[in-house]
């Protein structure tokens, strides 16, 4: 009964199940040149702990150097590998879908024995919902209070953990500033989307952008 | 219809309305007209209506007193018979913009607002004074619960609550800004015009619909343009302003700490009548933090408390100027104006002007300033100095007003009366700052002798008071004000404003300084002759109440306040308190700074609860948390349950099952064939380090030094209480990595509790934390099949019980997927709990489910569960536990280490109460009528105990209780008062229907040896 | 709703974090060498100040860091952040 | 005491109001008494009432730093029930409810009760067996409470939303019927009437600023704004200010002072006949006799003593009062404001004697103060008259956190008020 199952396009009984797939059309339907809602393609996803020191070492075997500003991240030369600040010692290491056990593995080996690092796949705890366009950032300012004027403090580069609506989210600006991840945990992501879905009604009668 | 009104009162020409356009509404039932740019009080004004709702207590008319947000007296009901569902109770006619259709009633007048019989009350108005419920009808409960308090109630209330669901949408936005500017009027468009183009980003929200405040009501120029148009150009020059936002018809209505504002935007209210456009929310709450602020909020007029100043057709001046300006309405022909200052003088030239009859002007003070009263004169107006209004008459509209003289006692005689007619009565007691906001700020206020009136003072905040609402009333002020507040806000908060204008030519008629009369005083013998004195026109408090009040000891302003009602209104006593603090200092003989202000309280005017509410309505009220099998839970037609904020399923009803039904066949498949559970909802915590078997130690009550990889071992931790706190089961990945499980409801309070000790007590142990719950989709398969199961799962793995041993864990392939499987059981039978990568959680539910075919496999839900698991008396935390369990109490000794020296809770078990042996255990107990079922919650006492007096002494109470298909009864888990010594023994559990005998016993009621867990027992 | 500083994060808005109570309460080394007087001690009694006040928060739906707050519970206004391990700032308060 | 009565009311309607008399003395400050209570809130007020009355304790003061009733009794949401899980919380709570239920009559001042009934809603089955756990004990300890199914809580109040639509669909209820409300400030007026009558002092606008001890640690004084009292017992009665009031005696407290919101919509026509609680969701609304909705909101979750807390609250809470109840979505919030209450670790209060000798606390109500003050009054009178607690109270020792007996009422009190 090991038959290898098919892999789906995300949907139902595919190797990776989109937790939003039931609202995708949905999300089709509400998604227009102001603001688009898509969810993203799989990803790996690992959970960095490390103290600064050790930073170099990474930036060796995972190819970016996780960055000490904190609420931004980093990439590596073909933007394949991200790296976001989650906390003085934390980072989310963002990679091609498949190469977690890789990156997990690589990142060990180079130093098996520091205490103080801490490793951990997290590819599937998260569902990355993708909002884009020129309203995208007056959708996201409906449910969350971070300042997200254009010209305010979340440019291009920056990441920040916050509240959105009645859960918690890990923003991305991407490398357009109108082009922002909302990573949630999966358990949460139809709950995202669908609030996202009800904000987003009605946005070509918004008055104005910020 | 033939009973139309006309617009009467409307002049042929002016104001800010659009007179190509008719708007069609109704008032009470009758048809009238009005203009786009009306509010309803203005179009009712325009059609000759002043008599708008009656009063609270006493149901006297009342009519429309001011032009905007402080009027106390006109509310209506919107739309009751043509739009239920959207009916608003307690509408402000000021403050309702006219629309096509606009339907709008007085409630509580019956039979009509004309004649109400409810004002047969205003007869015991003489006996219902201040307090008058706390001093009778305490006597007789039954009257009071049977007669008084029905008949109170009924009377309460103005408008009626919808009886339907509320269609609309309200939103949410979330902004920030260097400069917040409250309100638009001179001040306010001085001040954001200083701020603009600077780069700062700027907010000017505005209540009205309109920017410009009293330079829509009032003849003036600036610069000598026109205030209209000066505010127009000012409009258009911040709507052209890049980083200007403006927000007409935008309340702020809290001021908060940091700068945190929350502001009502009025989004579709003014469109029409019914649902909204699509896609727009019908009102908008903005959450503001602002760098700086800049309040310019203005003034409102106070009225003057004399006998019988309530009548409909008594307007405070400055509001029928406005009428008369900005809506073209001459609300009255036959005027009289009573003043104490020149300000109020300028209403009754402009009303003159427009072709009123001012019969006279009555001005309390005996020495008025130049300017305003020579033109006055100058106009033919009758001024009378040292003169004052002491009664009024008329019934449903004011007919005339007594005038009467001032003595040099203070007190007006009434042998110098002299009654002129009218059908307008202005009034004006000065001007009192809006300083609701600045309150709220933390900021404190002071009292202004020269401007009687109270006005900021310190404030706390990062804020600038600019214009009225700073005591500043004169215009240029105001726009000098505002312009220098606006520019230094804009560089306190980094951008450069460049050289604010401070000069500003204004043509405003100078003004003397007011004298304050806070109340006509009648000669003594007089006090009562001359009608009710009202202060609060909504509440009907009068200067006699308040002055009883003092007199019965109420000496603290809040104590008058709540002991007379002034101020509770819907209008929060914008016109009222002001004077009653008056009323009140002059009664205990203290100047005003020493009677202070009450509260300012938010909101300054109501906001709409949806609107407070958002978008968090019906399923967004509260996250539902998903598995990733969710979707065939739904498809398999399961019932779920809440578990904090997951959709568990709770149990699969098949076509015509009861839950009865269905949850015994569930457990009979678990305990004879093969179950299939959705685990995936419990806690996962990945926790890595070489010091991590330590940090075990010390959150736990057993030990953990020992478990070797690929070992499983169950929990139980505590709090510093020592009561128990959380339990599950924690596997040893390799040397230094261990996955912790939680319950499903605790995992995010688990995580914070061990994160909490982490960094704050052990900062030393290099342990690192990762939640991983949603990593991992849980597919849980128990029972007799469960191995033979596994093996079509697992192919060419031996994952049977004989090679796979109870409480450890390995990593094998399952329908074809990386997985770990776990080898424990919360069901006593053979179970398996596979984990998979979560966004495969619903391949390898499918994959059960087929490979399971002809197995018997069957989905159950969290009710089997807990039957399963209490036949073999395990617990669930939550449900035997409360918070006062320690885990001895639990029965659970045996994971209490003895040898560490120390974990968190230890302490607390041998504290005095904690360590008594008559605790309430846990134990089983079996109905002696196997049929019983006992409802959860249900008390344990000695058997006969509840035919004694109570309180009937309780012994413990059940904490589950569930039908057995395995042991053919029905049975419980209780917690019981020395329980654990006492098996055997007979009890009684007392249902509401009398004593049903059940016996203690074992928890632990099925299959004690354990064989199940092994398969052995199919 | 307070807005506060975390040392890493920047201000942000009250409900991203969750509250610790009184700061510098350290768990005793040896609770068996405690009475039950002293461990109540430990277990329940908090300072109660009213005016500056050193409190633990956690930027919980942020960085997930525990750090002090120096704060007046009159005012509300926050007087000094600072991290986990240090001592709250000296000086006039 | 002139009583007050029909006849009285008639009177002094024919003098224009002009002759009643006032309704408490404002007595100069002595220089020393038998009793000083510390608070001129309800609980105080009580007490002193009471000392008078049950003990003819009367050379009593009240210090209250501000004006009666002006804490939380005059800001909260009035609410008045007994049914509390744990038997100890059961009697003292149901004492205070028979007192409530004459009180009127026994003050000669009407404090308006009004036994509407209370509805604890269950959104879950926890909710479900936690409710009737707590309406079983209720009943076997003489407190009127039953459990209804949702059928029934759709009957009681039919303009709760008990559709399975909800996001946390009603799943039960427990019921009071002798629960309700009453007038606060009337509650706090009235013993201050009454109390007066009887010779106690009633000093507003007089702040303790310090409590004086002998050289064997005992109370011998409290200092004040308006001077120093000698007096050997101090009884505390100020809640949110008791760890500070305590402090100066160096007694610490396991409790913390929190802001806790509550709100009034505009008045509008009697729709809501019942209160309706909801911990699950934090609701808590009743309909006052002036028509308006009273609604209370969750505790914040930080210490403060600023009479104010966070918008965000208040927004939760109107979210949930919407959707339990659909028909209020366009009704519009008049008023809001804080108070400031104590909070113990086992949301249990603290009516107890203290180490130091002479000072007696009345403290850690957190939500359940206003619905205590009869009861409470009767047995901290008891407790400071005796030096020795009545049984009521006597499990309610600052011992108990030393002892590990806690009363542990967070399930009743996550049900706030």
């Amino acid at each position: 009964m090991d038959t290898p199952l098919e892999m789906g396009p995300g949907g139902p009984g595919g190797r990776w199940e989109n937790p939003v797939f039931a609202l995708e059309l949905d999300m089709a339907a509400a998604s227009g040149p102001l603001v688009a809602l898509s969810a993203a393609p799989p990803r790996a996803a690992i959970n960095l702990r490390a103290t600064e020191g050790l930073l170099p070492e990474i930036e060796r075997t995972y190819g970016v150097r996780p960055p000490t500003v904190p609420n931004t991240w980093t990439a590596s030369a073909d933007g394949a590998r991200l790296a976001l600040w989650l906390g003085p010692d934390e980072w989310l290491l963002a990679a091609p879908d498949g190469a977690a056990s890789g990156v997990e593995a690589a990142i060990r080996d180079a130093r098996a024995n520091d205490g103080w690092l801490g490793v951990c796949d997290v590819s599937h705890n998260y569902t990355t919902l993708v909002l884009r366009g020129p309203r995208a950032r007056l959708v996201l300012s409906k449910g969350c209070a971070l300042d997200l004027h254009p010209r305010g403090p979340l440019q291009s580069g920056t990441c920040a953990q916050t509240t959105m609506a009645r859960t918690r989210v890990l923003l991305r600006i991407t490398e357009e500033a109108d082009t922002i991840e909302l990573w949630v945990r999966n358990s949460f992501a139809r709950y995202m989307a669908a609030w996202l879905l009800d904000a987003m009604a009605g946005i070509a009668h918004e008055p104005r952008d910020f | 219809m033939s009973d139309d009104r006309t617009q009467d009162c409307r002049l042929p020409e002016g104001g800010l309305i659009d007179r190509s356009r008719r708007i069609r509404f109704r008032f009470n039932g009758a048809w009238m007209d009005g203009h786009p740019g009306d509010t309803l009080a203005s179009a009712l004004l325009a059609n000759g209506v002043h008599l708008v709702g009656r009063s609270m207590k006493y149901h006297r008319p009342r009519g429309i007193m001011a032009a905007g947000a402080e009027d106390p007296g006109g509310l209506v009901q919107r739309g009751l018979h043509d739009e239920p569902a959207r009916t608003d109770p307690d509408w402000r006619a000021t403050q309702t913009a006219l629309v096509d259709g606009l339907e709008a009633y007085t409630v509580g007048a019956w039979p009509s607002l004309d004649r109400d019989a409810g004002a047969v009350l205003g007869l015991a108005s003489r006996v219902m004074g201040a307090g008058f419920y706390y001093k009778i009808m305490h006597g007789s409960r039954w009257m009071w619960e049977h007669v008084h308090e029905p008949l109170i109630r009924k009377a309460a209330g103005f408008g009626v609550c919808p009886d339907q669901p509320d269609p609309d949408v309200y939103d949410h936005r979330h902004v920030h800004c260097e400069v917040l500017v409250v309100g638009g009027g001179p001040a306010g468009l001085a001040a954001a015009g200083a701020a603009a183009r600077s780069g700062a980003r700027v907010i000017l929200a505005e209540q009205d619909e309109r920017l410009g405040g009293s330079l829509l009501g009032r003849r003036r120029a600036i610069d000598g343009q026109g205030g209209v148009d000066w505010a127009a150009a000012m409009e258009a020059r911040l709507r052209a302003s890049p980083d200007v936002r403006l927000l007409p018809r935008t309340t702020v209505f809290g001021y908060h700490d940091n700068n945190y504002l929350v502001a009502l935007e009025r989004v579709t209210d003014h469109l029409g009548l019914g649902p909204a456009p699509p896609g727009r929310p019908r009102q908008r709450l903005w959450h503001i933090r602002a760098k700086r602020v800049v309040l310019a909020t203005g003034a409102h007029e106070r009225p003057l408390v004399f006998g019988d100043n309530d009548r409909p057709g008594i307007m405070l001046a400055g509001a029928a100027q406005t009428y008369l300006h900005r809506w073209a309405v001459l609300p009255g022909r036959d005027v009289v104006l009573f003043t104490t200052n020149d300000r109020a003088y300028e209403a009754a030239l402009d009303l003159h002007a427009a072709g009123a009859r001012i019969h006279a002007i009555v001005d309390s003070r005996e020495a008025p300033g130049a300017a305003l009263p020579a033109a006055a004169r100058a106009a033919g107006i009758r001024v009378m100095t040292g003169y004052v209004v002491g009664g009024t008459s008329g019934v449903r509209h004011v007919t005339g007003a007594s005038v009467m003289k001032l003595g040099a006692d203070g007190r007006a005689s009434p042998h110098a009366l002299d009654t002129l007619p009218c059908d307008l009565l202005l009034v004006s007691g000065g001007l009192s700052p809006v300083v609701h906001l600045f309150s709220q700020s933390g900021g404190k206020l002071r009292y202004d002798d020269g401007r009687a009136a109270f006005v900021p003072d310190r404030s706390v905040q990062a804020l600038a008071n600019a214009g009225a609402c700073n005591g500043t009333f004169d215009l240029a002020g105001c726009l000098a004000e505002g312009a220098a507040a606006g520019a230094e806000a804009t560089r306190l908060a980094g951008s450069d404003p460049g050289a604010p204008r401070t000069a500003f030519s204004v043509d405003e008629p100078a003004a003397a300084a007011i004298k304050p009369l806070w109340r006509v005083r009648p000669a003594l013998v007089q006090d009562h002759a001359w009608g009710q004195p009202f202060v609060d026109f909504q509440n009907d408090t009068t200067a006699h109440d308040i002055r009883q009040a003092v007199r019965e000891g109420f000496e603290s302003v809040e104590h008058v306040k709540r002991y007379t009602l002034t101020g509770f209104g819907t209008d929060q006593g914008k016109t009222a308190n002001i004077n009653a603090i008056g009323i009140q200092a002059e009664a205990l003989g203290r100047p005003i700074p020493e009677v202070g202000t009450t509260t300012f309280r938010p909101p300054y005017t109501p906001v709409t609860f949806a609107a407070m509410a958002g978008r968090d309505r019906g399923e967004r009220l509260d996250p539902a948390r998903l598995t990733a099998i969710h979707d065939r839970h739904v498809a398999l037609g399961a019932a779920f349950e809440d578990v904090g904020q997951w959709k568990r399923p709770w149990y699969y009803p098949r076509p015509g099952e009861t839950m009865h039904q269905a949850v015994a066949r569930e457990c009979r498949a678990a305990r004879e064939a093969v179950g299939v559970l959705d685990a995936s909802t419990l806690g996962k915590i990945d926790i890595q380090g070489p010091d991590a078997a330590e940090f075990l130690n010390r959150v736990y009550t057993n030990a953990w030094s020992k478990l070797e990889v690929g070992r499983v071992r169950y929990g139980v931790m505590c709090r510093e209480d020592g009561m128990v706190f959380d339990d599950g089961t924690t596997a040893r990945i390799d040397d230094t990595r261990y996955l912790m499980t939680t319950t499903t409801g605790n995992a995010a309070a688990v995580l914070d509790h061990l994160e909490e000790y982490l960094q704050t007590e052990w900062p030393d142990l290099r342990v690192r934390l990762t939640s991983v719950t949603e990593q991992w989709a849980t597919v849980s398969i128990a029972g007799p099949k469960a191995g033979s199961l596994m093996a079509r799962l697992a192919s060419g793995q031996d994952l049977s019980p004989a090679a796979f041993a109870f409480m450890s864990w390995r990593p094998a392939t399952v329908a074809g997927l990386n997985a770990r499987v776990f080898r424990i059981s919360f069901t006593g039978e053979l179970q398996y709990e596979i984990n998979v990568p979560w966004h495969q959680g619903g391949a390898l539910w499918d994959a059960v489910m087929r490979a399971g075919t002809g197995l018997g496999v069957t989905p159950y839900g969290t009710e089997t569960m807990h039957v399963l698991r209490a036949e073999k008396g395990f617990i669930i935390v939550g449900q035997e536990t409360d918070g006062t369990q320690t885990p001895i109490d639990l029965g659970m000794d045996w994971i209490v280490s003895k040898k560490k020296p120390d974990f968190i809770g230890k302490r607390s078990f041998t504290r005095s109460d904690t360590a008594r042996a008559d605790r309430r255990h846990l134990v089983g107990l079996l109905p002696k009528d196997k049929r019983q079922v006992f409802p959860e919650g249900s008390q344990i006492v000695e058997t006969g105990a509840t035919r004694g007096t109570k309180p009937v002494p309780m012994l413990g109470y059940v904490s589950s209780a569930y039908w057995s298909p395995a042991l053919d009864s029905g049975f419980a888990l209780a917690l019981v008062a020395g329980g654990r010594g006492r098996f055997g023994d007979t009890v009684a559990v007392a249902l509401p229907s009398g004593e049903q005998p059940a016996v203690i016993c074992d928890p632990v009621m099925l299959d004690k040896e354990g064989a199940r867990r092994d398969g052995h027992a199919a | 709703m307070l807005l506060i500083e975390c040392p890493w994060c920047g201000p942000r808005e009250e409900p991203e974090f969750h509250y610790g109570g009184q700061a510098h309460v350290a768990r005793p080394a040896d609770p068996a060498a405690l009475s039950d007087a002293e461990w109540a001690e430990y277990v329940f009694m908090r300072d109660n100040t009213k005016g500056p006040f050193a409190e633990r928060w956690c930027h919980s739906a942020g960085c997930r860091r525990w750090f002090n707050v120096l704060r007046d519970t009159v005012s509300h206004r926050v007087l000094a952040v600072y991290r986990m391990g240090e001592a709250p700032p000296e000086g006039p308060r | 005491m002139a009583r007050y009565s029909v006849w009285s009311l008639a009177r002094n309607a024919l003098s224009y109001h002009r002759d009643w008399p006032r309704q408490w003395r404002s007595p100069e400050l002595g220089s020393a008494y038998d009793v000083v209570i510390v608070g001129g809130g309800g609980h105080g007020l009580a007490t002193a009432y009471y000392l008078a009355k049950e003990h003819g304790v009367t050379n009593v003061a009240v210090l209250e730093k501000g004006w009666l009733g002006g804490g939380n009794t005059g800001r909260n949401t009035t609410i008045v029930r007994s049914n509390y899980l744990w038997d100890e919380s059961a009697a003292i709570y149901e004492l205070a409810l028979k007192l409530w239920e004459g009180l009127s009559r026994d003050l000669n001042y009407n404090v308006m009760l009004s036994q509407r009934g209370v509805l604890n809603l269950a959104h879950s089955l926890g909710d479900v067996r936690a409710g009737r756990r707590r309406a079983e004990a209720n009943r076997l300890n003489g407190v009127d409470s039953e459990w209804l199914d949702t059928a029934g809580v759709a009957r009681v109040c039919p303009i709760l939303n008990t559709s399975t639509s909800l996001r946390y669909p009603v799943m039960g209820s427990t019921w009071q019927p002798r629960g309700g409300t009453a007038r606060h400030d009337a509650v706090a007026w009235g013993y201050a009437r009454a109390a007066d009558a009887r010779g106690v002092d009633i000093i507003q606008n007089c702040e303790v600023t310090g409590i004086r001890r002998d050289s064997g640690g005992a109370v011998a004084g409290v200092e004040t704004t308006r001077g120093l009292i000698g007096t050997k017992k101090v009884a505390l009665a100020a809640a949110g200010h008791t760890s500070v009031l305590a402090a100066m005696a160096d007694v610490r407290l396991p409790i913390q002072s929190h802001p806790l919101q509550a709100l009034v919509s505009e008045p509008i026509k009697p729709v809501l006949d019942q209160v309706v609680m909801s911990g699950a969701i934090h609701v808590y609304v009743s309909q006052s006799d002036k028509g308006e909705l009273v609604i209370g909101a969750g505790i914040d979750s930080y210490n403060s003593y600023a009479q104010r807390g966070s918008f965000h609250v208040l927004e939760h809470q109107m979210a949930s009062i919407v959707e339990l109840f659909p028909i209020f979505a366009r009704l519009r919030m008049m008023r809001t404001w804080a108070g400031i209450v104590d909070t113990c670790p086992d949301a249990s209060p603290i009516v107890s004697k203290t180490p130091v000798p002479g000072l007696y606390i009345n403290g850690g109500w957190g939500t359940g103060g206003f619905k205590s003050t009869p009861g409470s009054g009767v047995v901290f009178a008891h407790t400071i008259a005796k030096d020795a607690p009545h049984p009521i109270n006597a499990p309610f020792s600052l011992d108990r956190f030393t002892t590990g007996a806690l009363i542990d009422e967070h399930g009743a009190a996550a049900v706030a008020h």
